[in-house]
This record gives C-alpha cells, sequence and structure tokens, in this order.
C-alpha cells in the first residue's frame, strides 16, 4: 500500500495523458487542463505545510532563544500582517487603492526590486572573476561577453565607427546572437528534451522513485 | 492606300485607347456593381479537432486581387437548410479562401455547435457598397476525431523512444554493462563533501525554484539522496532550505531514506530541512543570510534556477565556498557556468542521478538517451543536405501539426 | 501616507544594498521582513487566485469531479500527522504523474522536434554569402554540441574534436548570453537608483 | 603582496562601489550620445508619422512594476509624442498595473511644459480605459466591440459618453496599435488575435530579455516596429527629436558597461602579469 499506491498513479495518470495528447475527441481533449488545475489546487492546499513549518521553525528560535531570535518575530509579523490585511479586503485584494496594494507596492515591491537589481553588482563582479583568459574556452566566453556587452550600448558604436558598416560592434553581435547561439541553444534544448522525455519515462515505470521513497 | 488606311485606323486605335482607359477607369469606380461570386465552396469537417468545427473554402472572386480589385471581404453564411434563412457567422479580409466555423462545445453556451448535425454554407464576396452570394455548399457536418494525424510525428517518436529505453533497460537486467564518460562535476561531488567534513562545516544544497514534479527537481533529489547518504557517513550537517512546500516534504523525506541507507538515522534533523517562502527573491535574501552565518563550506544548486542563480553564486564565493551547480534553465547556465566552480549543463543534471548512483537500469535509459541523441544528430545531418538539394521530405518527417 | 510609503520603502532599498557591504542587523532586519511578508502575500494570493476560481468556483458551478482535487489536496495535508502521513504521497505520486504525462509530450515536441525542424536547413543559399555561413554555423554548431552531450564515448580522436568544437560554440554561446544580459540587470540598478535620487531625494529630475 | 596580486583579488566591495557611482552619477548629467537609430525602430517612427493629426492610437500597456526601468521610458516618450502630433489616445491594460503605469507616465507628460501650452483634455485627447480580465481573450472581443468590453474606463465614467469613444466600434476605427510588453500576454497575443485576423497595424515595445523573441514577427512584417529594452527607447525618443529619460539612462548604462568591460581587461591584465613572472 505504501509503495505500490503512489507508483501505481503516477503510472496511471502518466501514461493516460501521453496517450490523450493525441486524441481531439471529447472528453478526452480538456483532460489535460483538468489535470493541470488539479496540480495547482494541490499546490494551494500544500502551501498551508509552507507557512506552519515557516511559522513553527521562527517560533522555535524565538522560544529557545535562538541567536537573532528576535528577527524571528519580524517574519512573524509580516507574514499576519499581509494574511489579515489580504483576507480582510476580499477578492479584488490587489486593486489600485486597497490597503493590500499599498503594502504590495511600499513593502514587498521595493525589496523584491531592489534584490533584483543586487544582480547589476554581481554581474560586475562576476565577471571580474570568471572572465580570465585562463584557457582557450574561457577565452572564448570572455571575448563573447565583452563584444555583445559593447556591441548592445552607444559606447560601443564610438569603438568601432570607423569600420565598415556591417563589420561593427553591433552587426558582430546581432551575428552572434542569430547564429553560433542559435547553434547552441538548439543543442542543448535538443539534449533536455531528450532528458526530460528519458526521465518522465524512468518516473513513469517506476524506476526513479525518490519522491515516493521513505521508511 | 492601304497603309494609309492602317495609320489612320492605328491613330484611331490609340485615340480610342485614351479614351476607354479613363472611361474603365472611372466604370470600375462604380461599386454599385455586384463583384464575381466566389466559387467552389466546399465544407466540410474540420480534421482533428474536438468536433465543434466545420471548414470551409472557396475559390477567390475574380475581383479580389485581380480584376476590379474591389472586394474587402468574404462574408460566410450557415444555414441549417439548403433553402431556410442563412445567418452570418464570419467575416474575413480579401485574398482569404479559408474559414472555420467554430462554436463553444459546452449545449449551455449561446454559441454552442452542435455536431453530428447538417449544416449548409454559402459565401459572400463584399465590396464597399455591393456583394454576391456563391452557391450553397453541404450538407457538411462536423464531428471529433479519435487520433490527431497531425501528431503522428510524435507518436511514432514516443513509441521508438519507450522501445529504446525498454530495450536497455531489459539488456541492463540481464547484466550487461555500459561505458559513460566521466563528467567533472559528478567527480567534484566526493572532493567537495570531503572538504567541507575537514573543516567541520555544513553542506548547503539548494533545489532551486521548480515544483516537486520539475524534471529537473526530481533528478536533484536523486542527487541530494545519495549526497545525504555520503554526508551521514561523513558526519557533515547538511541544510536544505526549499521553495516549495511540497518540494519540503519530498527533500525531508529524501534525505531521512539517505541518513537511513548509511544506517544513520539517528543524526537526521528534520530543522534543518525547511520551507523559507515561494517568492523567488525573498527566498534568496534568507538564503545569501544562511550563506554568510553559517559559512557553508559547500553549495550545490541543482535544480530549476532562475534569475536568482548569479545572486547565489556570488553570495557563496563571498562565502568563500566551494559550489556545484547544475540547472536545464538555458538562460541561467552562463552564469553558473562562469560563476561557479563546476556545472552541469542541461541533460548532464538528469544524468547526474546515473552516474552517482550506479544503478545499471538507469543507466540503461541513459544509453537509449545516447541512441536517441544519434539518430537526432543523423537526420540533423542528412535534413540539411537534403535541404540544400530542395528535398523536402526529411523536414516532413519532423513537422507537427498542431 | 505616500511621502511615508516613500520613505519606508527607500530604507528598505538601502536596507538590502548594505548586504553588499556585509551582513548586518539592518539587512537582516530587511531580510526577515521579506520573507515574512513574501510568504504571506504569496498565502493570499494563492487563496485568492488559484484556490477560488480553480476549486470553490468549479464546485459551485456544480463541476462536482472537481472534489478530486480538494481529496489530494487533503492527502496533501496528512503530512501534518506522522502516523497517517504517508498518504500524502498519493497527492505526490498524483502530481509527479501529471507532470511527467505533461513534459513528455511537450518537451518532446516543442524542445525537441520543432527544434530538429528549425536546424533542417540549406547549407548553401545562393547569392547570400552571410546567410550560408549563418546556416553552416548552425548546422555544424548544433551537431557538434549534441556530440558534446554524448555520454557513451570518451571525448578522443576525431570525436573529441568535434566534442571540442562543441564546448567551443557553448562557451561563445555562454559568453554571449551573460553579455546580453548585462544590460537588463543594469536597467534594473538604474530603476533603482532613480527612485532613490530622484523619487525619494528629489535630487534628479 | 604586491599591486598586482592585490589588483588580482581585488575586493568585490570595490567593484559595487564603482558600479554605484558608474550608475547614479550619470543620472545627473545629460549627454548627447550618438545613437544610431536602427531600422526597427525607424520603421515604427515612419509608421506613426503617416498618421494624420486626429487618428485614434490604441495604446495597451502590458507589463507591471517590474519592468519600469526599461517599458516606462517607452511610455512616456510615446504619449509625448501623440500629443504632440494632435494623435487621440486610447489606454487599455491586459495586466491589471497597465493602466496605473498609464497614469504615473501622463502624470510626469502633462507636467512639461511643451505638452502644458498644448493642454491635452481628458476624454478628448486621451482616455484611459483601464484593465479587463481575460488576456488574449480580450483582444479577441476588442475585435468585435471595443465599449461592450471596456463598459467604463477607469476612473469609472460611461466609454460611451466620453467624446473621443464616439464612433468607436472596434478595430476598424483604430489607426494604430501600441503594445508595450513584459512577458505573457503581450506582444506575441496582439499579433496572434490582433494583427492575423483583424489586420490591425501594430507597433511594440519590448523588454531587452523579451526583444529576442518577437523579432520573428518583425521579419514576417506582422508588427512595424519594436522598440528593444532600454536602448530601444532611446532610439524612439532620439528619432521623435525628444531625447528624455531613455536616453538619460542609456549613458549609465554606456558607463556601466564601459566599466564592467574596463574592470575584464585590468582583471586579465593582472592575471598574465603575475603569471609571467611566476614562469620567469
Amino acid at each position: 500500500m505504501r509503495r505500490e499506491v503512489p507508483l501505481a498513479i503516477t503510472a496511471i495518470v502518466g501514461f493516460a495523458l501521453i496517450i490523450v495528447y493525441f486524441i481531439p475527441h471529447p472528453p478526452f481533449n480538456h483532460s489535460r487542463d483538468f489535470f493541470e488545475d488539479l496540480f495547482f489546487i494541490i499546490a494551494a492546499f500544500a502551501i498551508w505545510l509552507g507557512c506552519l513549518n515557516l511559522l513553527k521553525v521562527n517560533a522555535d528560535k524565538v522560544y529557545l532563544k535562538k541567536k537573532g531570535w528576535p528577527f524571528s518575530i519580524v517574519v512573524w509579523f509580516g507574514f499576519f500582517l499581509m494574511v489579515i490585511v489580504g483576507f480582510w479586503e476580499g477578492r479584488g485584494f490587489m486593486n489600485p487603492g486597497t490597503t493590500f496594494y499599498y503594502l504590495y507596492d511600499k513593502l514587498y515591491y521595493p525589496l523584491n526590486a531592489t534584490m533584483f537589481s543586487i544582480l547589476a553588482f554581481f554581474v560586475a563582479s562576476a565577471s571580474y572573476r570568471a572572465f580570465r583568459a585562463r584557457n582557450k574556452e574561457a577565452t572564448i566566453l570572455l571575448i563573447a561577453a565583452l563584444f555583445v556587452m559593447l556591441g548592445r550600448v552607444p559606447f560601443g558604436y564610438y569603438l568601432s565607427s570607423w569600420l565598415p558598416e556591417g563589420w561593427r560592434l553591433g552587426n558582430i553581435t546581432d551575428w552572434i546572437m542569430d547564429f553560433p547561439q542559435t547553434a547552441a541553444q538548439r543543442a542543448i534544448m535538443i539534449g533536455i528534451a531528450l532528458g526530460i522525455v528519458s526521465s518522465s519515462l524512468r518516473v513513469l515505470l517506476g524506476l526513479e522513485r525518490t519522491f515516493a521513497s521513505g521508511e | 492606300m492601304r497603309y494609309k488606311n492602317l495609320r489612320s485606323s492605328l491613330v484611331l486605335t490609340f485615340f480610342l485607347f485614351f479614351l476607354i482607359l479613363p472611361l474603365s477607369q472611372i466604370l470600375a469606380q462604380d461599386d454599385t456593381l455586384p463583384p464575381p461570386p466566389p466559387t467552389e465552396v466546399k465544407a466540410g469537417d474540420t480534421p482533428n479537432d474536438n468536433g465543434h468545427s466545420i471548414t470551409i473554402t472557396w475559390k477567390l472572386s475574380g475581383d479580389d486581387g485581380a480584376g476590379k480589385k474591389n472586394v474587402v471581404a468574404y462574408e460566410i453564411l450557415r444555414s441549417e437548410s439548403p433553402t431556410g434563412e442563412f445567418v452570418v457567422r464570419g467575416m474575413v479580409p480579401a485574398g482569404n479562401n479559408t474559414y472555420q466555423d467554430r462554436g463553444a462545445k459546452e449545449k449551455e453556451d449561446k454559441n454552442y455547435f452542435p455536431p453530428h448535425k447538417d449544416f449548409y454554407y454559402k459565401v459572400r464576396a463584399k465590396t464597399l457598397n455591393s456583394y454576391s452570394e456563391s452557391g450553397v455548399a453541404g450538407p457538411a457536418v462536423a464531428y471529433g476525431q479519435w487520433f490527431h494525424i497531425g501528431k503522428l510525428p510524435v507518436f511514432v517518436g514516443t513509441l521508438a523512444f519507450t522501445i529504446m529505453v525498454l530495450a536497455f533497460i531489459s539488456l541492463a537486467r540481464k547484466g550487461k554493462e555500459f561505458y559513460v564518460r566521466p563528467l567533472a562535476g559528478i567527480d567534484a561531488v566526493d572532493d567537495a563533501i570531503g572538504r567541507a567534513t575537514e573543516m567541520g562545516r555544513p553542506i548547503l544544497y539548494i533545489l532551486g525554484l521548480g515544483s516537486a514534479a520539475d524534471i529537473a527537481t526530481i533528478a536533484s533529489f536523486t542527487i541530494l539522496n545519495r549526497i545525504a547518504k555520503k554526508t551521514a557517513e561523513h558526519k557533515t550537517k547538511i541544510i536544505v532550505p526549499c521553495n516549495d512546500p511540497i518540494v519540503m516534504s519530498v527533500a525531508q523525506e529524501t534525505v531521512k531514506a539517505g541518513y537511513l541507507d548509511a544506517g544513520r538515522p539517528d543524526m537526521y534533523k528534520e530543522e534543518n530541512i525547511f520551507y523559507l517562502t515561494s517568492m523567488q527573491f525573498a527566498y534568496v535574501a534568507a538564503v545569501n543570510g544562511i550563506m554568510l552565518r553559517e559559512k557553508t563550506a559547500t553549495n550545490f544548486y541543482l535544480g530549476k534556477f532562475y534569475a536568482e542563480s548569479l545572486i547565489l553564486a556570488e553570495t557563496g564565493s563571498v562565502a568563500g565556498s566551494i559550489q556545484i551547480s547544475g540547472t536545464d534553465e538555458l538562460a541561467q547556465i552562463p552564469f553558473f557556468v562562469a560563476a561557479t566552480d563546476f556545472t552541469l549543463i542541461g541533460e548532464e543534471l538528469y544524468a547526474a542521478s546515473a552516474y552517482l548512483g550506479r544503478e545499471p537500469l538507469l543507466l540503461g535509459a541513459l544509453k537509449a538517451q545516447d541512441l536517441a541523441k544519434a539518430i537526432v544528430m543523423l537526420s540533423l545531418a542528412l535534413g540539411a543536405l537534403a535541404a540544400s538539394f530542395h528535398f523536402g521530405f526529411f523536414l516532413k518527417l519532423f513537422t507537427v501539426q498542431m | 501616507m505616500e511621502t511615508i510609503g516613500i520613505w519606508i520603502a527607500a530604507l528598505l532599498t538601502l536596507g538590502i544594498f548594505s548586504f553588499l557591504y556585509k551582513d548586518n542587523p539592518f539587512y537582516k532586519f530587511c531580510e526577515s521582513l521579506f520573507v515574512g511578508i513574501s510568504a504571506g502575500y504569496w498565502f493570499v494570493t494563492t487563496f485568492w487566485q488559484v484556490f477560488m476560481p480553480k476549486l470553490a468556483d468549479n464546485l459551485v458551478a456544480g463541476r462536482f469531479y472537481y472534489m478530486i482535487g480538494a481529496i489530494f489536496g487533503v492527502l496533501m495535508l496528512l503530512r501534518l500527522f506522522p502516523k497517517i502521513g504517508w498518504l500524502s504521497r498519493w497527492s505526490l505520486a498524483l502530481v509527479v504523474g501529471t507532470t511527467a504525462g505533461l513534459y513528455f509530450t511537450r518537451y518532446l515536441v516543442s524542445n525537441g522536434m520543432v527544434q530538429v525542424q528549425n536546424t533542417i536547413i540549406p547549407l548553401y543559399v545562393k547569392g547570400n554569402l552571410s546567410q550560408t555561413i549563418g546556416n553552416l554555423v548552425i548546422v555544424i554548431g548544433t551537431f557538434s554540441g549534441l556530440i558534446y552531450f554524448f555520454f557513451s564515448k570518451e571525448h578522443k580522436g576525431a570525436f573529441g574534436g568535434l566534442a571540442k568544437l562543441g564546448i567551443w560554440i557553448l562557451m561563445l554561446s555562454f559568453g554571449a548570453s551573460f553579455g546580453y544580459t548585462v544590460m537588463s540587470r543594469m536597467s534594473l540598478l538604474i530603476g533603482r537608483m532613480d527612485y532613490l535620487l530622484g523619487t525619494w531625494l528629489g535630487l534628479i529630475h | 603582496m604586491n599591486f598586482l596580486e592585490k589588483l588580482l583579488a581585488l575586493d568585490r566591495r570595490i567593484i559595487f562601489l564603482f558600479i554605484a557611482i558608474a550608475v547614479a552619477l550619470p543620472l545627473f548629467f545629460t549627454v548627447k550620445l550618438h545613437i544610431e537609430v536602427t531600422p526597427v525602430v525607424r520603421n515604427l517612427h515612419n509608421a506613426m508619422e503617416a498618421l494624420p493629426p486626429g487618428s485614434k492610437v490604441l495604446v495597451s500597456l502590458d507589463y507591471d512594476p517590474g519592468s519600469m526601468p526599461e517599458l516606462q521610458p517607452m511610455a512616456e516618450s510615446f504619449f509625448r509624442y501623440c500629443f504632440m502630433r494632435d494623435l487621440k489616445i486610447i489606454i487599455i491594460g491586459l495586466w491589471p498595473n497597465g493602466p496605473i503605469q498609464a497614469n504615473s507616465a501622463l502624470e510626469v507628460i502633462l507636467n512639461e511644459p511643451d505638452i502644458k501650452k498644448k493642454n491635452p483634455k481628458y476624454g478628448i485627447d486621451y482616455v484611459n480605459l483601464g484593465y479587463t480580465a481575460g488576456n488574449e481573450v480580450v483582444i479577441e472581443r476588442m475585435g468585435s466591440d471595443i465599449p461592450v468590453t471596456f463598459p467604463k474606463d477607469y476612473s469609472g465614467n460611461k466609454t460611451e459618453d466620453l467624446p473621443l469613444m464616439k464612433g468607436v466600434k472596434n478595430f476598424n476605427n483604430i489607426d494604430f496599435v501600441y503594445n508595450l510588453s513584459a512577458g505573457y500576454p503581450g506582444t506575441v497575443e496582439w499579433v496572434l488575435f490582433g494583427v492575423d485576423p483583424y489586420k490591425i497595424k501594430l507597433g511594440a515595445g519590448n523588454t531587452a530579455v523579451q526583444a529576442p523573441q518577437i523579432y520573428p514577427y518583425l521579419n514576417s512584417g506582422q508588427l512595424v516596429g519594436l522598440l528593444g529594452g532600454m536602448k530601444g527607447g532611446a532610439e524612439f525618443e532620439i528619432a521623435t527629436g525628444k531625447p528624455a529619460k531613455a536616453v538619460k539612462f542609456m549613458f549609465s548604462q554606456s558607463v556601466s558597461h564601459a566599466l564592467i568591460c574596463f574592470f575584464i581587461l585590468i582583471g586579465n591584465f593582472a592575471y598574465f602579469a603575475t603569471r609571467k613572472k611566476k614562469g620567469a
């Protein structure tokens, strides 16, 4: 029961969905949408698991007075602030003018945008650290990055305006993006496709079943 | 004498020509004259669908793109009997010669399109202020199909691949040994764990932002299981902060199983595998904090990653951790390659579970992948050659209609 | 309200940026607040945008087969009770089976067959040298890239040479992608700086 | 540790500081950069120049604050251009945030001296019809009836009562459509559900990350023109002769790119110099 039923469910649902892909006739043509909905519904339930875990871990920290426990109170505060206001507002919770939207705009958004923009700094430090011409591969990586970086801003124009039209940095950038970039992406994509198809089969056949492991 | 006549008739023709030309132009402006109607109207079931649609085709009116060039659109009309009242179902701009008359599949819907029912169609060619109608086509019946012919290549591919996988797995079961070439990222795993043990610092394992059902995450679970087993043997702490509640549940089970395999279930600590938040950057903000505060010796990033990949990798490098990464997210591979020590690129991530476990069955599936890859490469080479000689057969083999 | 909001937003922005210097309590505060708020935000959004429309509305409309979703959802929650926690694996199995089944054909088509289809292109385009070279690069590049991903054979000899070419093409592409993304990442920072210097401090217009 | 070795192991905080300065400082200056207007942007500008004054343009803002740095300048330059050319603007959003973004862009533009002189009036020169849920279905419905799809405007007025909307029934009464897009639904949907069935004239602005996916539609002619990322926005501003935010941001962009390249170069210089020393 503990092992067999899950594996059977996986196999039956999975293979059925593969077969259904080829059948346009009702009612099979909508079954894929239905199963996608099921997926979202289960995830919506599972969120309780996550949030309870988050609250518990932080409550433990406060209770045991672990290092940095006051910050756990901040986590609790933030969580309940959003949840209470969000449920108070009802279905139109994200409409402009609501308190929830205000919290989103003044708390969540700036934090999120700033964390995202930190990438700009890290792009710089990573380039400095990683783009060293240690060997042939690293040199190719470095040169392609330099060309594209410069080719995309007016600065690149100044550097290469003495070259004939068609050979400037901007043109080289376009060429790299159109051809070698496409080729490499395709090779990876085809590899990924085969890998996913094979892994899906392994899962459906019950060969890869770590997800159903335990006692 | 005869020449003179000829000359005067030529002059006359010229004169007439220049008189008639503007006249004909003026006449052409007169849109009250109906255009020639569309001809050869045919109506029939739309192939490869769910049975709520009929496709109508016709030959363009003589004034569409030719003649007076004044046809602007076609209206498609439908009736339940050849002599009954025809109602407009849709309109397409001039130049088009097909229309799919579609409707809703729900009976309650206002726009319900009943299958298995006779319908008759007419097509109307419209100019700005007149129109002409074609003859009646039909009866046509809409019905659903049981197999989508356009997806035949996919069907063949599915079947062929499944057979290959099964064949290699049965070979593996019979005890055939398979060779796989070494992968740098995999070889580094043991060293990385050893390093953490020597330094007495924890290992951080990030499963990415994918759901528990993403193939990248599933591959990562298998790798996590092997790594957890090794950390249990080395008595090294492993921290797994999660982005998805279901992923957290599975990760707990996976690590527990790894500790069990190592014979150290007592060392398993559930509080080290926990949920943070499902929002990308908040999750990263917290993981950044963990890296710096716990001073993790080794960081694994295996699974689905998005823009946060570089934030993780750079913070990890600040913390001085050895970093092993792997993802199938195309846009993030470059960042991992540049900023971490070892990267499993795309397909290598899925292969990693087979590599680490050395289970013959998984290696068998890997072999099937390679065979499929060889077939693809052969098709590419032959296909490109065929295309160079304008030979389109090969392309058709891979063309899927949706 | 708006002014207070701008000040809070600006301070939080600075708090996150302070991490770039080093880990500090100000950052820890922002981080904890961020984690709490985002988890709450996720909880609320999922309720109103997934749970209600996909489950409640369908049930109200009489599509009772959506109860299956509710049942498996509840099974998932049984993890909270160790004794019957193993039942949650049934929901997990459903989720995994669904995705494996959906991904199988989806990836086979869009990542596999469509890409192969797009790569079957003429190697020689009459009177267009740059297109001819480009097409050659695409076909040879894809081919050698796939060689690199071949697991069954060691990268030696002519095979190894092709695999090497494959790596070079991959590296060229990685470098280009990296450089290409720099632009949009910088845009993000410019946006934040504009907020701090313009909207908050009013130094630039 | 000599200078080169120090350079090799440069504290990244120094890099961070330089980046912050490289981005912030140029924001205080207005520098005339040579920005070449590429054909895809030129085409968009030409198509809009061809519209006679009084033409009705529909603009759909399909993005949220996350893409503001790239797309907001495009929205602003578009509004400025329309007001200057006396084109009538109809604003909608397929993303809930779109109409809000439009309002904040309008706030900026309506306060510019040149535009103040023109004194555009709400309801006559521009309207904001707000957001309607339904993604690409909204486009389909607009094809048959715009007032039914957007019965009320952003502030709750009846769409039919707005003078600008008199005689606007569907896409036949719209002369040009402009779409600012950060993902789904966005430009791809406007092409598939607007251009293909209704033959609307469509121009678009996209984030830099998204733009490469849109290029195929340009080559096929389904899209009149495209602004890709901040650079596209800057090009449009140059094309219209009104350099503004995107051009200004572009200076920051240029300086920071150059700085990163400079860092890569000195990093390599230090790397080779120290290696040579060790080898010797």
